[in-house]
C-alpha cells in the first residue's frame, strides 16, 4: 500500500514526524510499520509533549522501591512488605461508552498493578463529568458508575474511595481515572525489563481481536464531531478472564520463571513489546502466525494495534514453558510462546514465513520526538470584589443550597455500587477523608485517597497544583496515617495550545514545590492531554492519588461525632478567602479571583501535630477543612453520626459567610474531650498552631446561634437526596 | 400491536458472556458445538393500530434506550 | 470438625471465609471445582464471588460443574451445606434449594450493611442467636431478589424455613427495609431437613470489631461444636 | 446449521428488569407503552446436517444449561 499524506495524517503524524521516520529507517515505512510508529509516537506512549516537564518531579524518598518508568510505583512500608499502586484515565473511551469505557479502564489498572507481582487490595477512581443540566450527563454518570464497580466488584478486589464532581467544562469531555492499590513481597517484585538472549515471549489471556484498533491514538486525539465514527473501536471488558489472569500470574510469580512481564496496555502488543526490548536494550522477534485471534483474516497491522483487553507478555527462563503453561491452562487461559528475544536491537514480526515489519526499537522509542512546547504563565488574578450580595441571601439558605448540591451531595448512591468490603480488610470505607485497607493478617494498613480541584488550577495553575498535593495529604494524615507518596494523573486540554502548555508547566511546579517540602515523591502517573471538543478544552484537572502508611492500626480515629458534650475546635487560621470557594460558585455564581495559597510551612507543621495528637488518642473525630468550608466540615462530621453541634459566633471574623465558608488551607476541625483541651491547648500553642473553639457536640440539632437550626434527620436528607432523585 | 426485539453484539465485539456459555457447554460434552453468542430480548406491547407508526416507535425506543447502538445491533419484529 | 470450602475460577469470598471458618476452629480445605472428589467434611461452604464472571444466570455455570455433583451426594447424606451470595445462587441453580435469585429491584449493584432477624435458631447454623435476635451483616450482590411461587413461599413461612430477614434497625421487617425486593424481605432460606442454608448476606465479613462488628462469627460459631 | 433461542421468564414471574425498562420509558414520555418484558437472546451454530437431530441437541443444551426451566420457557428458531 502507498503511504499517501492521508494516510500519514489519519495515523495522527505531522508530517515532520514522518520525515524523522524516514531519516531513522533510511527508508519509507511499510503500512504495518507506520501503524507501529504512530502508535508509539503518540502523545500516550511518547509523552513526547510532557517529558521534560515531569522528569523535574522530586521521585525520590527513604520509601520509594520504584518511581515512574515502570508499571506502576513501588513503595517500601516496612518488613517484606510493599505497596504498588498507579493511576490512569480512560477518559475518551468513557465518553463514547461510559460503561465498557470505565470497565476497561479499571481493568488496565489493575493489570498494570499485578503485572509487577502485587495482588491487587484497593481500587479507587476520580471521576468528573459535565452540567448535570446537561443532557448527557446522567447517562454517563450512571454507566461509568457501574462499569467501575461491575469490573472491580467482580473481579473481588474493593473499590474503597474516589471522588465525583461536576461541572460544564466537561460536558463534552468527562474524566474517568482509576487507581489500583496493590500488596507485594519486597523480594518478589517483577519488572519489565528484558533480560537474556534467546529466551522466550510468550503472549497470555485472551484472544486478540480488532477491538479499539487505534484507541492509543484515539485517546490522543481531540473530538470533533466525527469522532461518532471512532464509536466501534470501543473494547468491551471481561473481568472475569481479568481474574483469571490475575489469579495464573500471582500462581507463575511463586517461584523464578519470569524474567520480565508486561500487560498489554494502551497500543497492545506493539507498546508492551517494545517497552521490555528497550528497556533491556535488546531486540525482539515475534511470529504473528502464533498470536491467539478472536477473529478470522486478522493482519498483522490489526494484529500489533488490536488493544483488546486481559492480555500480558511474558519472557520466561529457559525450560520453564511447560510449568507456566500448565498454570495457565488450570485456568482456562491462552498460554503461546510467540517469540524470542534476540540481539538484533530490533523488532522484528514475521508473518506467512515473510518479515513484515523490521525495526530498530530505539527509532519506536528512544528517538520518539520529544517536544519544548511553547507555554504561557497565568498571573495570579487579583482579588478586587466587595460582595454586597452578601445581604441578599441568608445564612441558612446559602448552607442549604451547598450541601444539597451535586458536587457537595452525599456519594452512597455511588458507593453502594461498589463492593467496598470483599477481602475483609477494608478498616475505613469511603465517606472519610481517606480509607484504610489493613495489610491481610498484619497490625500495619495503608491509607489510600484521591484528589483533584479543576476550579483552584483554571484560576492559578501553580498554587491549584500545590494546593491539591497539600488537600491529598491533609486527607491521610486526617486518618492518622503517615503519607508517603503519590500517583498522578494528569488531564489537559491541547498542549499545542500554549495557554494549555502553560497550565500544565505551572500545575506541575506547583505539584513539585509541595513534593519536595513535604517529601511526597511522586512513584507514577499519566499524562491525559487532548481534554477537549471543538477547540475548547477541560479545565486543568490533574489528580493526585496517595498512599500512607499506619504502622500499628489501633481502632482508628473517626471522622464524625462521637460525644455529647465534647469540645469542637478548628485548626489552622482562616482569613476568610472566599474566591473560587463553593460558596461563590454554587451560591453567588462567581468566578472570578485567586484560589486560596497552601503555605507549605503551615500545611507540614499543622499536619505533624495533627498526628501527634491523634497517636496520643487526643481526638475522638476529625475532618480536614477544605471545598465548602468549615460549615460543610461541620455538616458532614454530623450526617456521618446521629450527634448535631451548637455552634458559637465566631470572634475571629466578623462576616459569617468569611468565618464558616472561607477555604484557607492546612485546616482541620477536631472534636476533643473537654478535659483533654487544656493539654491540646498546650501542644498546639508551643507549636504555634492556631486555634479556635467553634462548639459542643449536641444531640439531634445542628444548629448555629440565631442563625440556623436544622435536626440531623433533615440534614442528613438534604444532603443524600440528589442522587437519588436525578 | 405486539413486536419483539432482539439485540445482538455487533460483529467484532467481544462477548464474554457467549465465550464462557459456549466453553461450558463445550466441556459438557456438546462437541458439534461450533459458536454462540449471547443478546438480549425484548417483548414490547403497545398501544397503537397503525403498524407502521407503532414499529417507529418501538425503533425509537431502541435508540433511546434499549439498545446501546454503539456495540450492539437489534432488529424488530411484529408477534 | 473439617471443613471444605469450594472455589470456582471467580469465587472472591473464598478466602475470607476461610478465615471465618478458621477462626472458629474449623479444618478447613480448599476444593478446586474441576475436583471429582470431596474431602471428609462436615461442613461444606459454597463462597461468594462470580462463580464464572455470573454471565449466563448466577450460580448457573457452576451448579454444572464436577464437584457439585459430590456436594448434591453430601447434602442427601446430611452434610451441612452453607451458600454464601454467589454460593445461595448456585444452591438454587442446582436445585437444592428453591425459587429463583432475580436482578436487584433498583437494577443496580447493592453493597452496604443491612440488619437482619433471626427468625429460626433451632437449627446447627444458628443456634448460637437468640431468637428473634437483631443483627447486622454486609450485603454485596446484584441479583438477590428471592422469588418463588405462592405455595412454596406459604410453605416456607409455615415450616419456618427462612432463617434471615432484612429489617430496619429496630428490627421491624418493613418494605422500606428491603434492599433488593426479595419476597417478604427473605435473605435466607434452609431446606426441609435444615442441613442446607442459603443465604445472601456475607457472615464472613462480620467477624471483626475493627472492621464493624461480630455478628456473623455466631454463624461459624453455632456451626462448630 | 445455526438456530436462535429466545428465553423469557414465564408469565408469574416478577421481571424486575422489564419493569424499569417500562417506567423508564414511560417516564421518557413513551405513552403508548403497554407493556415490557426482558428475555435472553441465543444464536447458536452446530456442525449438525439433520435439522431434526440439531433441534433437539438445542434442546438439549436448552433444558441443561441455558434456560432455567423453573422460572424461563424458551422457543427455538432456524436462522
Ligand atoms: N504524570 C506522571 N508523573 C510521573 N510519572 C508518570 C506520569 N505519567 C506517566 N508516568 C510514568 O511513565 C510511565 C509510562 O506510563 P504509561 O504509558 O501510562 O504506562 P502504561 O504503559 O502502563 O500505560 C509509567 O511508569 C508512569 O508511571
Ligand atoms: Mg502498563
Amino acid at each position: 500500500m502507498k503511504i499517501t499524506k492521508e494516510i500519514i495524517n489519519k495515523h495522527g503524524l505531522k508530517n515532520d514526524e514522518f520525515k524523522k521516520i524516514k531519516e531513522l529507517l533510511n527508508r519509507e515505512p511499510n503500512f504495518l510499520e507506520l501503524g507501529i510508529f504512530s502508535a508509539m509516537w503518540n502523545e500516550h506512549c511518547s509523552y513526547k509533549s510532557s517529558k521534560i516537564h515531569l522528569k523535574t518531579l522530586p521521585v525520590k524518598n527513604k520509601n520509594v522501591i520504584q518511581g515512574p518508568g515502570e508499571n506502576a510505583g513501588v513503595i517500601d512500608i516496612g518488613g517484606n512488605d510493599a505497596i504498588i499502586f498507579k493511576i490512569e484515565s480512560h477518559n475518551h473511551p468513557s465518553f463514547i461508552e461510559p460503561y465498557q469505557g470505565a470497565a476497561t479502564g479499571v481493568g488496565g489498572i489493575l493489570r498494570d498493578v499485578f503485572t509487577m507481582g502485587a495482588r491487587p487490595i484497593a481500587l479507587l477512581n476520580s471521576i468528573h463529568f459535565g452540567d448535570v443540566k446537561n443532557k448527557k450527563t446522567k447517562t454517563l454518570l450512571n454507566g461509568v458508575v457501574s462499569g467501575i464497580g461491575g469490573y472491580g466488584n467482580c473481579v473481588g478486589i474493593p473499590t474503597v474511595a474516589g471522588e465525583t464532581k461536576f461541572h460544564k467544562t466537561y460536558n463534552e469531555n468527562i474524566l474517568v481515572n482509576a487507581m489500583a492499590v496493590g500488596h507485594a513481597k519486597k523480594d518478589k517484585i517483577f519488572y519489565s525489563k528484558a533480560k537474556g538472549i534467546n529466551k522466550s515471549v510468550v503472549y497470555v489471556g485472551s484472544k486478540t481481536g480488532r477491538d479499539g484498533i487505534h484507541g492509543a491514538s484515539m485517546a490522543s486525539a481531540e473530538f470533533d464531531e466525527n469522532s461518532e465514527e471512532k464509536k466501534p473501536t470501543v473494547q468491551v471488558g471481561d473481568p472475569f478472564t481479568e481474574k483469571l489472569l490475575m489469579e495464573a500470574c500471582l500462581e507463575l510469580m511463586k517461584d523464578n520463571s519470569i524474567i520480565s512481564i508486561q500487560d498489554m496496555g494502551a497500543a497492545g502488543l506493539t507498546s508492551s513489546s517494545v517497552e521490555m526490548a528497550f528497556k533491556g536494550d535488546l531486540g525482539l522477534e515475534l511470529n504473528l502466525d502464533k498470536v491467539p485471534c478472536r477473529e478470522e483474516n486478522m493482519t498483522p497491522y490489526e494484529m500489533m494495534l488490536s488493544e483488546s483487553q486481559e492480555r500480558m507478555l511474558i519472557i520466561l527462563e529457559d525450560g520453564k514453558e511447560d510449568k507456566a503453561k500448565k498454570i495457565f491452562d488450570k485456568w482456562d487461559l491462552d498460554f503461546v510462546v510467540i517469540g524470542k528475544t534476540t540481539d538484533t536491537k530490533n523488532l522484528i514480526l514475521k508473518f506467512h514465513n515473510e518479515v513484515v515489519a523490521n525495526l530498530p526499537i530505539a527509532a519506536l522509542s528512544s528517538n520518539a520526538p520529544q517536544y519544548e512546547r511553547k507555554w504561557k504563565e497565568k498571573k495570579l488574578p487579583i482579588k478586587n470584589i466587595k460582595i454586597k450580595d452578601f445581604k441578599k441571601i441568608k445564612f441558612d439558605s446559602a448552607f442549604f443550597k451547598v450541601i444539597s448540591s451535586p458536587n457537595f451531595s452525599n456519594k452512597k448512591w455511588i458507593t453502594e455500587q461498589y463492593d467496598q468490603m470483599v477481602m475483609c480488610d477494608t478498616v475505613q470505607k469511603s465517606g472519610a477523608d481517606s480509607s484504610i485497607i489493613r495489610i491481610h493478617g498484619k497490625k500495619k494498613a495503608i491509607a489510600v485517597a484521591v484528589d483533584s480541584s479543576a476550579i483552584y488550577c483554571k484560576s492559578h495553575p501553580f498554587s491549584g497544583g500545590k494546593q491539591i498535593v497539600c488537600e491529598n495529604w491533609r486527607n491521610l494524615i486526617s486518618v492518622g496515617a503517615m503519607p508517603i507518596a503519590i500517583t498522578n494523573c494528569l488531564n489537559f486540554g491541547n498542549p499545542e495550545d500554549p495557554k494549555i502548555m502553560g497550565e500544565f508547566a505551572e500545575c506541575i511546579k506547583g505539584i513539585k514545590s509541595a513534593c519536595e517540602f513535604l517529601n511526597y515523591p511522586v512513584v507514577s502517573g499519566n499524562v491525559s492531554f487532548y481534554n477537549g471538543t471543538n477547540n475548547k478544552n477541560i479545565y486543568p484537572t490533574p489528580v493526585i492519588g496517595g498512599v500512607g502508611l499506619i504502622n500499628e492500626l489501633k481502632d482508628p480515629v473517626k471522622n464524625n461525632f462521637q460525644k455529647e458534650g465534647s469540645l469542637i475546635l478548628s485548626i489552622g487560621k482562616n482569613f476568610g478567602h472566599l474566591t473560587q470557594s463553593a460558596l461563590f460558585l454554587e451560591v453567588f455564581n462567581y468566578d472570578d479571583g485567586p484560589p486560596p495559597e497552601a503555605n507549605l510551612l503551615n500545611e507540614r507543621n499543622n499536619g505533624e501535630n495533627i498526628l501527634k495528637l491523634i497517636e496520643n488518642n487526643f481526638i475522638n473525630s476529625i475532618h480536614d477543612i477544605s471545598s465548602g468550608g468549615l460549615i460543610v466540615t461541620l455538616a458532614e462530621m454530623s450526617i456521618n453520626s446521629s450527634l448535631g453541634v451548637k455552634i458559637k459566633k465566631p470572634k475571629s471574623l466578623s462576616n459569617l459567610f468569611e468565618f464558616f465558608f472561607s477555604e484557607d488551607q492546612g485546616r482541620y476541625c477536631i472534636e476533643i474531650d473537654k478535659e483533654k483541651y487544656d493539654n491540646v491547648k498546650k501542644i498546639l500553642q508551643e507549636n504555634n498552631i492556631f486555634h479556635e473553639i467553634i462548639g459542643v457536640v449536641q444531640r439531634d440539632n445542628f444548629e448555629l446561634e440565631k442563625e440556623l437550626k436544622i435536626s440531623i434527620n433533615d440534614l442528613y436528607k438534604i444532603n443524600n437526596e440528589w442522587y437519588y432523585n436525578y | 400491536m405486539k413486536f419483539s426485539v432482539t439485540v445482538t453484539l455487533k460483529k467484532d465485539v467481544l462477548d464474554p458472556q457467549g465465550k464462557v456459555v459456549e466453553q461450558t457447554l463445550k466441556n459438557m460434552g456438546t462437541n458439534s458445538l461450533i459458536g454462540i453468542r449471547q443478546g438480549k430480548y425484548f417483548e414490547v406491547e403497545i398501544n397503537e393500530k397503525d403498524e407502521t407508526k407503532a414499529e417507529k416507535q418501538i425503533n425509537e425506543m431502541c435508540n433511546k434506550l434499549l439498545v446501546n447502538t454503539i456495540i450492539e445491533n437489534f432488529s424488530i419484529k411484529r408477534i | 470438625m473439617n471443613s471444605s470450602v469450594i472455589v470456582f475460577p471467580g469465587s472472591n469470598c473464598d478466602r475470607d471465609i476461610a478465615v471465618a471458618l478458621e477462626k472458629s476452629k474449623f479444618k478447613n480445605k480448599m476444593v478446586w471445582h474441576k475436583e471429582n472428589e470431596l474431602p471428609k467434611s462436615d461442613l461444606i461452604v459454597i463462597p461468594g464471588g462470580f462463580s464464572y464472571g455470573d454471565y449466563l444466570r448466577s450460580g448457573a455455570i457452576a451448579a454444572k460443574s464436577n464437584i457439585l455433583k459430590e456436594v448434591v451426594k453430601a447434602s442427601k447424606k446430611g452434610c451441612l451445606i452453607l451458600g454464601v451470595c454467589n454460593g445461595f445462587q448456585i444452591l438454587i441453580e442446582t436445585g437444592l434449594l428453591k425459587g429463583a435469585l432475580l436482578r436487584n429491584q433498583n437494577l443496580r449493584f447493592l453493597s452496604k450493611d443491612v440488619y437482619l432477624k433471626v427468625l429460626n435458631n433451632e437449627n446447627k447454623f444458628c443456634n448460637k442467636y437468640k431468637s428473634n435476635e437483631l443483627i447486622k451483616l454486609n450485603i454485596a450482590h446484584n441479583e438477590g431478589n428471592y422469588f418463588t411461587d405462592q405455595k412454596h413461599l406459604e410453605s416456607l413461612e409455615e415450616k419456618n424455613l427462612i432463617a434471615f430477614k432484612y429489617c430496619d434497625k429496630k428490627g421491624d421487617i418493613l418494605n422500606d427495609s428491603n434492599p433488593n425486593g426479595s419476597l417478604n424481605n427473605i435473605a435466607g432460606i434452609f431446606n426441609e431437613e435444615k442441613n442446607i442454608l442459603g443465604m445472601m448476606p456475607h457472615p464472613e465479613r462480620m467477624i471483626e470489631d475493627i472492621l464493624t462488628n461480630q455478628d456473623g462469627m455466631k454463624l461459624f460459631n453455632s456451626l462448630f461444636n
